[in-house]
């Protein structure tokens, strides 16, 4: 494993949204990671379970409600236009939909050079084709591409683009929101295949979100299971696939059918994913737990190391260990 | 075949058009399959394939622009493409039931979704007091709690599972035959699709319901399915016992499908992927493997002939490095 | 509750500029009221006489002031030209218009409902073509143009129906139905050309959704699809065009209240922006706004009533 | 589907009934002789109120309703009203009218020589109010010795102050005029409706039995739209309407047109104070650029008197027929006189219009291309009928303007607006021998020399091209055929009285 | 075969296609006018006032023996003006407000959206009137008028287009990289709304050029002699008994500019629908 400093880090991170009748809706609650330099970390979690706003709050498209998202490569520029944008440029997000990730009415090579624009880059339009040419070769795009309309092209291509505008700017974190949820299998491969190339050749960080566990446990080192707005497990990928504890990541991996791994455990999870809205009391999972106690009702389990960089918020694991 | 089960479905040499700039485009290419009683059966591709186009065709749902070509589709030993429309009518809803991919679009939103479900009972004939019990009894066989009080709520009120659910039993309340589930699960979380596809062979096994199950997702296929065609560009490629197919595939379509999947156990190496996209209605070629241009083991041959289905290591592949055993 | 709340506070706000504005706009309209009223011919004692029923001396603001006390009070003030309690005009020309706007609504559903509901279920360029250009043609003409070519061939012609004078309902409905056929019928035919292709479109867009699809996987025929569920779906936007045609209508009644002589609420603002006449102004544009926003909060509501989705409070 | 081809089926079939009662309803009327008459009014009247009323429209309908103690017969002479008769003394200062006998207001009460003494008392402020009028300003006393004998007394003999004396009288102490007007003419007062009708109905109990009307019932529906006042004939709806001579021309087949002058001067006032036209040459140059009688031809359809004096001849002997052909069109010397005026090039002009009178739209572009043969460039400039009154006819702020004054019997009131000193002269027009000589006239009880002095005034208005006086556009009426008795009269009024249906 | 031709989508569509031969029409009357225009329009000539289709005056003449033709072919001219300056009018307004309002949303959105609901509580007309009652009747007072009475209609469109994609993922991507709102406004939003706000100029075009019959109607149109079809229109309807020619010749040349318009904006609606 690669074992390197921190780059991002986050601590009680909690996003609030108005809801109906001005009750808030937590979409992100009490929530400390942090990723290191040049690992990729992988977030898994159904819907609604805050993965998506976790994402936009770690490159500033969301202001946390209170807590913070600290960087370690540069200055915390908040409210300081220059040292924002400095942070934009090392931030960058990617999104789940190809097709409405990209703007339908600009051309391409529009589209990928803007970043350089926006933020000054490159002598003049010469030079700045240029740069946009060779990261569009990186994604394998050719310069045929650059006068080409976002609708002739197709979702895997689009993605491609996507992920070319994202890295011009040669960022050093990259957020990948279900980058392949919208992607057809063998077009997802090609997309998942490309993303590996580009981070060992630019050395990217990523953070990986993802619903699909097969996804996030073959490309992450690291991964971490959120369930209603708050992390339930964490740890290395080898440590969640081989000894997963929480009983949802349990549930998590046994509905994920693989075509070729036989179920370990044929867990089937009863009822419904609790709206953020109406957040159960206690434990977030208990209402559909299968070994949820009286204590899962009262009492919210905290975030406890198993083992070396494993974590657990679960009581069940708590009574083991004390 | 070691039991002797009875047809319900049988397609054969299906072709389905569509007109584009004054030529016809084949969405679906000669395309055959039987579905027997209690038998679940895959058809398995990625978008564009023509899976959806197939079984529209059954439901005689087909676009107005769709122009069935060949082919001939038997229910129960009757032909459905020459009916009128009254006795498709009949059919529909009754005979063959589908469930589509999106639980959110698919019902209306401004009728309550036991009215909606009862709507099909009271179709086919059934009185309105039976109707109604019917319909509570359905809602609570998929699983639906509190039904006295889910059958006057709207849609919206309903999550995703939830109103899947109802839309199974709105499908299944005439006890039909068959079941055509288009995607059934695609749009659901991972732990509500395990509950759906586990309600899904629960009925088939209750019910006896033949299910043809539209997916792109093998995994989900693997642990539901009995059967699997697997199809691209409109033609149907290969196709066998759903283990048979995941063990040792033939088709190099189907072994780049499976080589696609990322796993844990393929980490730190790279996946093994097809190169290029499925080629669109208007780009398909008109002769030959319609693989051809994607496929790493292609031959000349591939490229003006178009492969025949043969039988090899028991089931079928239409592919031009299985020639026919003479 | 909250939206009520807010719902009355713009309610209010609305109500509260478009007073400021309307009063603000006679101070600089040029104009004296009296002299509109007496003429050239007028004796200087008689305008002078005018102009102190008026109050036209008083210093703005506390005119405007004590205009805002007793409307209040619901005493919208006595109007110049006229003589008499702003409200007792309004209402007795009120009761004119709404008749007319009413008519005017009905005959566009009547006209609008069923062409809209058989051009989406003939969606072709034979039937659209014919239909879209005569629909287009009653949109197409003025509408003062439409009633003159109306009355000459009803009226002057075939004598089927008066071209003036108004009789209220409650002395003979027949009566009242005919002398308000005309114009409302050459109002409706700008508006159910509206409703029309929003009908039209509407529908078409409806009937390529998802649950239209599941309707007929149940076996339902195209007649029962099309009642027991496009219908009623599509209805949705076209509810908004609704709110939209009453403010038409509104302003439409303006043109054609003149050309059948009714006297409606159209015709009496004309005349009265005609002759300055502030305070009855004044009245007419509250009551149109107060109008318009009721029709608006009652879209919402029949939103609401129609489409579970959206409860209000 | 079946509902809604049921609901159309419905709609059809109201449709046709509604129709089919509508047929029924016109024909009664056909078959018998009316008993009501029903025609339109241009405008809302402004007041019901007769003190409070200055509109000429409103008086054309009210004049049916109130009478004076003097009236006026179709020549403009004042004929005996509510008074039998009236004597004045030598000195022309007193006037002693003997009153009628067996009158009745419209509401009972029977009419004597105390309303006449509260109208007076009201009408020139004697009662202690405010005057109703400034015109009874010259009344020096009044006094009724009798219940049947009223005596005015003035402070300076005056000429015409008998036309004023056509002052409705009211009935003493009723102060409701306004709601329901209550006089002693031919027709009384039922309803008005604001915005659509008022109607009147015949005064049974009318003293004289020479005026009682024929017909019993008159609705006079307010309505501004030409066509729809056309359309309303056409129908059947209206028995008679003034219209424009153009209609009156294709109606005249199957219609009665009653056309006569109206008394009316449609003038092209020029601002005297205006830099440019303060000049006399200039003015004088614009009279000689126009021709007239293309406007006569193109807006009234020939159905005009042309005009070259302040007064229509309809004024009878104060018109001075010696101006008549005054101003002809001659281009060679209206320009001429510009290059004397010193604009050789002519110059650039607007003309204010009141958007509401096409007629005089009409005549200013026929204008403003005559005055472009003489280099002059007028541009059209179209103003609310309100915005007119308060920057033209009161603050005098504009450059010219095309407006019709209606005449009056009273020659002074028409040529008063010239004075210096009359509040409203909007012609700006000053000239101190025309001052002086109209101060004169006033006082003038010798009719030769009064009358003489009038026409003197007019000439002094026409040499000075005070304004383009255009024409007199006719008053075209048209009355169903077996409509029959319309009268014109010199001033506005619309004799109901006269009117009967031809069996 | 798109890339050939791209206005072929544009012209399958019926009502475009109509509505397109309709608007040309008009258009082409103008421009014609601009080379050839037979009479001076203003050119008053009462002996031959309101005469009938003749060699000399093919549309005949009107109530001043003006030329018809002439004039229809100078009011095309003023018409399409009125038309174009009122929509400018309303887009370079309205558009921006909506764009302000729908994007910021909030505080922004309620004060803009109190406005124009303010401005939508007047009935149209009334506005117009008082408009022209304060500044007099003349070209730029009469595009004042129609052009504010437009502003909330392309408020409205640009308002929703606005707020629907303030969230898009586009939008949202190109704020992580920096993008400032001007930029996002301007180059990533506009470009998307461009269609819907095409469709609701053209329905503006159509009803500035009714408008503006009704407000001649009302005699608050355009100033003398100046023709426009409106002022044709509303001088012409006192002659209908003498020469119906003089009403149904503006009465044309209306129709086919607002069909015209009206079906170019059915025709955009259910292309950018499809």
């Amino acid at each position: 494993m690669r074992q390197h400093d921190i780059l991002v880090e986050c601590s009680q991170l909690v996003k609030e949204y108005k809801g109906t009748r001005n009750k808030p809706v937590r979409a992100v609650h009490d929530l400390s990671f942090s990723i290191r330099q040049g690992e990729t970390f992988g977030l898994v979690g159904e819907s609604g379970c805050g993965k998506s706003t976790l994402g936009q709050l770690m490159v500033r498209l969301l202001e946390p409600t209170s807590g913070t998202v600290r960087y370690t490569n540069f200055q915390d520029g908040r409210g300081n236009r220059k040292q924002e944008k400095a942070m934009r440029k090392e931030n960058q997000i990617i999104f789940q939909d190809p097709y409405s990730s990209i703007n339908p009415r600009k051309r391409i090579g529009w589209l990928v050079e803007e970043p350089l624009i926006i933020h000054g880059i490159g002598k003049d339009a010469q030079e700045r084709k240029a740069m946009v040419c060779s990261i569009l070769k990186e994604v394998g795009l050719d310069d045929s591409y650059l006068d080409r309309w976002p609708r002739e092209l197709s979702g895997g291509q689009r993605q491609r683009v996507a992920i070319a505008i994202a890295l011009i700017l040669n960022p050093s974190f990259v957020v990948c929101d279900e980058v392949v949820s919208a992607l057809d299998v063998s077009v997802q491969a090609q997309v998942l295949n490309l993303l590996q190339e580009l981070q060992e050749k630019f050395g990217l960080t990523y953070l990986f979100i993802s619903h699909n566990l097969q996804v996030v446990s073959y490309l992450s080192d690291r991964i971490g299971v959120m369930y209603l707005g708050g992390l339930v497990e964490m740890g290395d990928t080898e440590q969640i696939y081989h000894h997963c504890l929480h009983p949802y990541t349990k549930a998590l991996f046994s509905a994920s059918v693989d075509a070729f791994d036989s179920v370990k455990e044929d867990l089937l999870l009863s009822g419904d994913i609790p709206s953020p809205s109406r957040s159960p009391s206690g434990c977030p999972f208990h209402t559909r737990c299968i070994s949820c106690m009286k204590r899962c009702i009262e009492e919210n389990p905290s975030m406890v190391e198993v083992s070396p960089g494993h974590f657990c918020a679960c009581h069940l694991i708590q009574g083991m260990n004390t | 075949m070691e039991k002797e089960r009875k047809a319900i479905l049988e397609i054969e040499h299906l072709h389905l058009d569509y007109r584009i700039g004054g030529r016809f485009c084949h969405a679906v290419h000669d395309v055959s399959l039987t579905i027997h009683s209690g038998e679940i059966l895959a058809l398995v591709g990625e978008s564009g394939c023509g899976k959806t186009q197939t079984a529209l065709a059954c439901m005689g749902l087909q676009p107005e622009s769709a122009h069935i070509g060949k082919g001939k589709i038997y229910f129960e030993g009757r032909e459905l493409l020459s009916q009128s429309k009254q006795q498709w009518n009949t059919l529909r809803g009754k005979g063959i039931s589908m469930i589509f991919q999106e639980p959110m679009t698919a019902l209306n939103p401004l009728v309550k979704v036991g009215k909606q479900i009862e709507e099909n009972g009271r179709n086919h004939g059934l009185g309105k007091i039976q109707a109604r019990e019917s319909t509570l009894s359905m809602m609570e066989k998929v699983g639906l709690p509190d039904v006295g009080r889910l059958y006057s709520s709207y849609p919206h009120q309903l999550s995703g599972g939830m109103r899947q659910r109802i839309i199974i039993a709105m499908a299944l309340i005439n006890d039909p035959p068959l079941l055509i589930a288009d995607e059934p699960t695609t749009a659901l979380d991972v732990t509500i699709q395990k509950q759906i596809m586990s309600l899904m062979k629960t009925l088939n096994k209750e019910l006896g319901t033949a299910i043809m199950l539209i997916s792109h997702d093998l995994g989900v296929v693997s642990h539901l399915c009995d059967y699997v065609h697997i199809m691209y560009a409109g033609t149907i490629v290969e196709n066998g016992p759903v283990h048979m197919i995941l063990n040792k595939p033939l088709h190099p379509y189907t072994k780049g499908l499976l080589g696609s999947i990322p796993s844990y156990g393929k980490k730190d190496q790279r996946l093994d992927s097809i190169a290029g996209i499925v080629p669109s209605l208007e780009n398909r070629p008109q002769v030959g493997c319609q693989f051809y241009n994607r496929c790493t083991q292609r031959m000349a041959s591939c490229k003006n002939i178009s492969p025949h289905a043969t039988m090899r290591d028991g089931h079928m592949v239409a592919c031009h490095l299985y020639p026919e055993e003479a | 509750m909250g939206y009520y709340v807010r719902k009355i506070l713009g309610f209010i706000v609305t109500l509260f500029l478009v007073s400021v504005i309307t009063f603000l706009v006679f101070q600089i309209l040029p104009g004296d009221p009296a002299l509109v009223i007496l003429g050239v011919d007028a004796d200087p004692v008689q305008i002078e006489a005018l102009q102190r029923t008026m109050h036209v001396d008083e210093p703005v603001v506390e005119r405007y002031v004590s205009w805002v006390g007793s409307a209040l009070h619901g005493n919208l003030g006595i109007s110049f030209r006229y003589q008499k309690p702003v409200s007792g005009i309004i209402a007795d020309c009120f009761s004119v218009t709404a008749l007319l706007a009413l008519f005017t609504l009905v005959l566009t559903i009547l006209i609008g409902l069923p062409i809209g509901i058989w051009l989406a279920k003939h969606d072709k360029a034979k039937y659209i073509v014919p239909f879209s250009l005569v629909s287009q043609l009653g949109v197409s003409i003025p509408s003062f143009c439409m009633g003159i070519l109306l009355i000459s061939i009803f009226t002057v012609k075939l004598r089927w129906f008066p071209s003036l004078g108004f009789t209220p309902w409650s002395q003979n409905p027949l009566a009242c139905i005919k002398g308000l056929f005309l114009p409302s019928f050459s109002l409706s035919l700008g508006t159910s050309a509206v409703l029309i292709r929003y009908l039209r479109v509407s529908i078409i867009s409806e009937q390529k959704l998802d649950y239209v699809r599941t309707a007929r996987s149940k076996g339902l025929d195209e007649n029962t699809v099309l009642q027991r569920h496009v219908l009623r779906n599509s209805l949705i936007p076209v509810i908004t065009i609704f709110g939209m045609l009453v403010a038409d209508v509104l302003g439409g009644s303006i043109i054609i209240e003149n050309v059948f002589s009714l006297p409606g609420i159209g015709k009496l603002i004309a005349t009265s922006i005609a002759t300055r006449d502030l305070p009855l102004i004044q009245g007419l544009v509250m009551y149109l706004a107060c109008i318009v926003v009721v029709c608006n909060a009652s879209v919402d509501l029949l939103y609401s009533l129609i489409d579970p989705r959206i409860r209000l409070l | 589907m079946k509902k809604l081809s049921i609901v159309v089926c419905l709609f059809a079939l109201a449709i046709s009934s509604i129709t089919a009662t509508g047929v029924k309803e016109v024909k009664p009327n056909e078959a018998m002789v009316p008993s009501v008459v029903r025609t339109n009014i241009g405008s809302e009247p402004d007041s019901l109120d007769p003190w409070k009323s200055a509109a000429t429209d409103t008086e054309a309908i009210f004049h049916n309703v109130f009478e004076g103690l003097m009236l006026y017969d179709t020549n403009g002479k004042m004929i005996p009203g509510l008074a039998e008769s009236v004597v004045i003394a030598p000195d022309g200062l007193t006037y002693t009218f003997k009153l009628r006998k067996n009158v009745l207001f419209h509401n009972g009460k029977p009419f004597d020589s105390a309303d006449v003494v509260y109208t007076y008392n009201n009408l020139t402020g004697m009662s202690g109010e405010k005057a109703v009028s400034s015109k009874f300003s010259l009344i020096k006393n009044i006094n009724a010795p009798d219940a049947y004998t009223f005596v005015i007394t003035l402070v300076e003999p005056s000429a015409g102050f008998l036309s004023l004396t056509s002052i409705p009288i009211v009935p003493e102490g009723y102060t409701n005029q306004a709601e329901h007007p209550v006089g002693t003419g031919p027709y009384r007062f039922v309803e008005y409706t604001p915005g659509q009708r008022i109607v009147l109905e015949r005064n049974e109990a009318y003293y004289d039995a020479n005026r009682m009307p024929k017909i019993k019932r008159a609705e006079i529906y307010i309505m501004t739209d030409e066509a729809a006042i056309v359309s309303g004939l056409q129908s059947g709806q209206l028995d008679f309407a003034s219209i424009t001579a153009e209609d009156a021309k294709q109606l005249s087949s199957d219609y009665t047109i009653y056309n006569a002058p109206q008394n009316m001067v449609q003038i092209f006032a020029l601002n005297n104070e205006d830099p440019i036209f303060s000049d006399v040459r200039v003015r004088q140059a614009v009279n000689y650029a126009l021709n007239k009688q293309d406007v006569i031809d193109g807006v009234f359809g020939g159905y005009a008197t042309k005009l070259d004096s302040n007064f229509s001849p309809v004024m009878g002997m104060y018109y001075n027929d010696t101006l008549s052909g005054y101003y002809e069109q001659n281009l060679a010397k209206a320009k001429q006189l510009l290059l004397e005026a010193g604009y050789p090039n002519g110059f650039k002009m607007t003309i204010t219009v009141p958007s509401n009178y096409q007629a005089h739209i009409d005549t200013a572009q026929i204008f403003a291309q005559q005055l472009a043969a003489i280099g002059i460039k007028a541009t059209i400039q179209p103003i609310e009928w309100a915005t007119w009154l308060d920057q033209v006819y009161t603050k005098a702020q504009y450059q010219s303007t095309i407006i019709g004054l209606t005449g009056k019997l009273d020659p002074d009131s028409v040529l008063g607006r010239y004075t210096t000193t009359y509040p409203m002269n909007f012609f700006k027009f000053s000239n101190a021998r025309y001052d002086a000589l109209i101060t004169k006239a006033k006082v003038e009880t010798n009719d030769a020399a009064r009358i003489s002095m009038y026409k003197e005034c007019q000439k002094i208005l026409t040499e000075n091209a005070a304004a383009v006086y255009v024409c007199d556009p006719n008053l075209t009426v048209a009355a169903r055929k077996d409509l029959k008795g319309y009268v014109f009269y010199p001033v506005g009024f619309m004799d109901l009285s006269t009117l009967y249906f031809e069996e | 075969m798109k890339r050939n031709f791209p206005l072929r989508r544009y012209f399958s569509n019926i009502h475009f296609a109509i509505g397109f031969y309709m608007v040309m029409t008009v258009v082409s009357l103008m421009i014609l006018g601009f080379f050839y225009i037979p009479y001076d329009p203003n050119a008053i000539d009462i002996a031959h006032k309101l005469q009938g289709a003749t060699t000399a005056h093919i549309l005949g003449t009107d109530q001043l023996g003006r030329d018809i033709f002439s004039r229809v072919l100078v009011g095309t001219r003023v018409s399409l003006l009125i038309g174009i300056l009122v929509v400018g009018f309303g887009v370079l307004i309205g558009t921006p407000l909506g764009a302000l309002s729908g994007y910021f949303g909030g505080k922004t959105d309620e004060v803009i959206m109190k406005v124009i609901d303010t401005q939508m509580a007047f009935p149209g007309i009334l506005l117009a009137l008082m408009i022209i009652a304060v500044f007099g009747t003349s070209l730029q007072n009469t595009v004042l008028a129609l052009g504010l009475m437009s502003i909330p209609r392309f408020t409205r469109i640009a308002r929703s287009g606005f707020m629907k994609y303030r969230n898009a993922e586009f939008v949202q991507a190109s704020r992580a990289r920096g993008a400032s709102h001007a930029r996002i406004l301007v180059l990533h939003i506009l470009p998307n709304i461009v269609p819907e706000l095409l469709v609701t100029a053209s329905l503006g075009f159509a009803s500035a050029v009714m408008s503006e019959a009704g407000l001649s109607y009302l005699g608050l149109g355009m100033q003398p002699p100046n023709p426009s079809f409106g002022k044709m229109l509303s001088e012409a309807q006192n002659y209908i008994l003498q020469a119906w020619w003089y009403v149904l010749i503006p009465s044309v040349a209306i129709s086919l500019l607002v069909m015209g318009f009206n079906l170019l904006g059915d025709g955009l609606q259910s292309i950018n629908q499809q």
